[in-house]
């Protein structure tokens, strides 16, 4: 299997950026049936700084680029998702340290401790309906293939549909959250699926 | 749905160049959205730095000034501020004594303002943060984020503001904050769910003949719908909410009373709402030393009205009668 | 459309009983809808009294008090008080150096005050009246009630008040009120139409991508619909138009600036409102000495703001800074 | 032709009273096109405190019951409508002095001079679309019959219609005020309405 190099990681990103762009109305769609209305908004404002961060200091390993792009999104996102998706994007690069190339064990392996990393900031766990019922099947499947992965976070953003949010603002609806789609599961799953878009260009 | 602003992604940049030119008395650093005092550091005085989403206005830049807040880190709408922001604010205030930073209880708040205080503190900034979880509709706080931060934080930046500026030390102003955040209860009602810039409609749908108990401050739905009542009807369930949870018998001490305008509810209802907010406290057996009534802790255009109660011995009066001297709040000075 | 009301009968009387218990340094008669300073009548002081409809709010009441008003008299919902309520404010505000009668130009306040007047005087009590006139949008006064009295009210008010609270005599007090009502000129946009309790809805249909220009303060339509603009064309258009008033040429003073919403505009888009006014003010070089941002001059829950600006010489600055202490406007005391 | 008693003055302010209940919301609705939306709300409160007071002290003749109900719309009304519909009664019944009957001749005569003091007073002339275009032409026409002044009261707020209001709160809409019906001569309509009313009951 071929090893990810610095190229992958910055295309990746920006194959996620595209995505967040796209979709964002969508997001924050979600968002206000259970939350505040801004989920969209802020993973574009995040995700447009992470391009422009990484096209200003192009990273010179996978860790680096994971690294930049956390910090922007700490920087410049806020809300609940900004320290989330940021710690997640940090605490991966840090595992991934400062090697050129990784595998797709040494990501699913780094990306796991990143998801742990976001359960222990934000004190949820599976089933709570946050982006970690997407993250944390797609890291389970990783090892297996790119595609896998992508599979389980839809299947892990759908199972948000019915569930009882229990962290996040979401919480606050108690029952009235049932019946809707978490918005983090959800942008999570464009990053998964761009990913293995990602992946599927030639580098997977 | 209409509003008066240019584009979305510029209305809090653009919101704090029009408060710097209707107040020199505040130093407004529009890029990085950082608010603080003009005198700021205040020799040997504790800082009061707080921040949250906009939209919430005037809370909390319009409470920044001499006893009350040192600085205020306004995020976008409904989003929590960034770390840099809050560490900004700390560091352009604090005189040595130390900061205090004081936090909703929403998850984005409080992790933002966590990563700032180890940043702060990284930077040589005695850093120090209290929770504002007042919010009596959320019951269930294991099930859930936890009590959510709303008006109780006015009572908590006014009087631990006081504190600080009579040159309390930061333990005693951590105190003096943690104890009005123990004893201040909120509960919200919404006649109409609010528009935020970015969506460009309203966050929720409310049909006409319904109202939403137990609101947030963020645009989002509250916990149940119930077919659209008188203001004394309102007034009723709100006061008995918040009696409850205070074990069923009032507080022992008078309270400081928080009638508190959403936004989109004009003055004249407000009025006529504390009316009935305080009928039903007398017939409840409460006492109130101090009423407040306007639009303070907001959440955009939305209708509706929110009452907070802060128990307040002696002390927590005088506190409350002391000199303020802010954009919104303004007495004794 | 959702109110937050007993009956609309009511809503006035209720607000006056909520004021009354949110400000123990007012005296609120409810029943005969009068306010006034608990202190009054200020010996040997000028009373100024002024009133009009309700659903402006906090004017005229939350202006009742040291440097401002010494009596309000709020009618019905945009309704003008009957001459009764204006009497009563008056004798109980006279302290022998006669009254001042400030009256939005309007035929139903005119009218009233008028009758006001007149009784005031066969009461004994020395009365005098100025009208406020402001609002360019009534460009056509032969043909019409005249120009409307609407924001530039605040500034005759607070200036006259504040010569007032100074020892000025009547004649004094009286000039400098004419003065100001002569330097005002107002200009307001609404973004959606008010709803009145006793309507129950909207007072007219304004379709979602149009605003309506020059409209008054009582929920009455405007004088010409446009689309939807930004901000900052609003800016544009709204000083222009007042600047036009002047004869093309900027005002020689500098300028007292009112940034004011309509009450159903969150306070975020007034601020950033006000960066474009104070822009489009730069560029036509009109010098602002002093800016006011924020809900005094409202139209119920009307979304939308307008602009008053008072062309103020050096008196009228120091006028304007001194101290003020009402319910709505607090400073320097 | 039967003289007008105290008690054709009562009952017809009694019916005046009725129909103003009876059509307030229209009357509001009027003056919701272009005026302010509470024409009546007001001609409701101030006819409902009539009733009340010539309940409570019943008049000793027709001039003393047009003064009693003028007061009491000027202390109870409050905006344009209160002063104007007041200074119309009070004038009228100072006008016919305290005769104890009045024919419809001296009743014409004397609403010519209170109609005149409602022009006086709020410095409007006929065509200016306000209460004026229904009740002079109302009053010029009473000498023929009661039905002549309503057929001609209800001319005259047709009339309205087409005009541009040069006086109250619909004169800022300039050119848009035309299309509608000015509230105040849609309710002086009712007052001569009840007028013909009372008197088709026996007492004209
Ligand atoms: N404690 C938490 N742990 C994990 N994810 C969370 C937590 N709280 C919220 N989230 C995720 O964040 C998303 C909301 O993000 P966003 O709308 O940007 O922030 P905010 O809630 O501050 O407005 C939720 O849909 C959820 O997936
Ligand atoms: N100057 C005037 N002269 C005669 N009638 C007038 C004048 N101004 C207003 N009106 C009448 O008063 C009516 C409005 O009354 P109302 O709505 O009760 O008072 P307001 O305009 O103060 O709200 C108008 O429809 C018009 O007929
Ligand atoms: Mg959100
Ligand atoms: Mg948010
Ligand atoms: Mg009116
Ligand atoms: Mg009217």
């Amino acid at each position: 299997m071929a090893e990810l190099d610095t190229g992958f990681f910055v295309r990746w990103l920006t194959a996620a950026a595209a995505a967040v762009e796209r979709e964002a109305d969508t997001l924050t769609e979600l968002d206000s049936a259970i939350g505040d209305a801004d989920h969209g908004v802020n993973m574009r404002r995040g995700f447009t700084a992470v391009t422009a961060a990484l096209a200003e200091k192009p990273p010179a390993s996978p860790g680096a680029a994971l690294g930049l792009a956390g910090r922007t999104l700490v920087s410049k996102v806020g809300g609940a998702s900004g320290p989330l998706y940021g710690t997640l994007l940090r605490r991966t690069g840090r595992e991934l340290g400062d090697a050129a190339t990784v595998s797709r064990e040494d990501l699913a392996r780094a990306l796991g401790v990143g998801v742990e990393a976001v359960a222990a900031l934000g004190g949820a766990a599976e089933g709570d309906k946050t982006m970690l019922d997407a993250l944390l099947p797609a890291v389970r499947a990783l090892p297996r293939s790119f595609a896998a992965a992508r599979q389980a976070a839809s299947e892990g953003a759908v199972a948000t549909v019915p569930m009882r949010a229990r962290r996040g603002r979401a919480s606050y609806l108690g029952d009235r959250s049932i019946g809707h789609e978490d918005p983090g599961a959800a942008s999570s799953l464009l990053l998964v699926s761009a990913l293995e878009q990602t992946a599927g260009r030639g580098d997977g | 749905m209409k509003m008066l602003i240019n584009v979305p992604e510029r209305v809090v940049t653009d919101a704090l160049r029009g408060m710097a030119l209707a107040h020199p008395e505040l130093v407004v650093d529009v890029e990085n959205q950082v608010v603080v005092r003009r005198d700021a550091p205040v020799a040997g005085k504790v800082s009061l730095v707080s921040g949250g989403g906009s939209g919430h206005e005037p809370m909390h830049a319009g409470f920044v000034g001499r006893g009350m807040l040192d600085g205020a880190c306004p995020g976008e709408v409904f989003t929590s501020p960034v770390p840099d922001q809050a560490v900004r604010a700390a560091s352009a205030t604090d005189s040595g004594a130390g900061v205090l930073f004081i936090v909703k209880n929403y998850t984005g708040d409080v992790l933002n303002f966590d990563m700032a205080r180890e940043l702060a503190e990284d930077e040589g900034v005695q850093a120090a943060r209290v929770l504002v979880e007042d919010d009596v509709a959320v019951t269930d706080s294991l099930y859930t984020a936890g009590r959510r931060g709303t008006g109780g934080t006015l009572f908590v930046e006014k009087l631990a503001g006081a504190a600080a500026e009579e040159g309390a030390p930061l333990e005693r102003v951590e105190a003096v904050a943690r104890q009005v955040a123990g004893a201040c209860r909120s509960y919200g009602v919404a006649l109409s769910a609010c528009s935020t810039p970015a969506k460009g409609g309203p966050t929720f749908d409310l049909p006409p003949g319904e109202l939403e108990l137990g609101i947030g401050i963020h645009g989002e739905p509250g916990r149940e719908r119930r077919p659209m009542m008188t203001s004394g009807e309102i007034a009723e369930v709100t006061v008995d909410a918040l009696l409850e949870d205070w074990g069923g018998s009032p507080p022992t001490h008078p309270v400081l009373a928080l009638v508190n305008g959403m936004g989109g509810t004009p003055l004249l209802e407000l009025y006529g709402f504390n009316a009935e907010v305080q009928r039903v406290l007398a017939a409840r057996g409460v006492a109130v030393a101090r009423t407040l009534v306007g639009n303070y802790v907001t959440s955009l255009d939305m209708a509706g009205c929110s009452v907070t109660l802060c128990e307040a011995d002696d002390e927590l009066v005088r506190l409350w009668d002391a000199p303020v001297n802010t954009a919104a709040l303004r007495w004794g000075c």
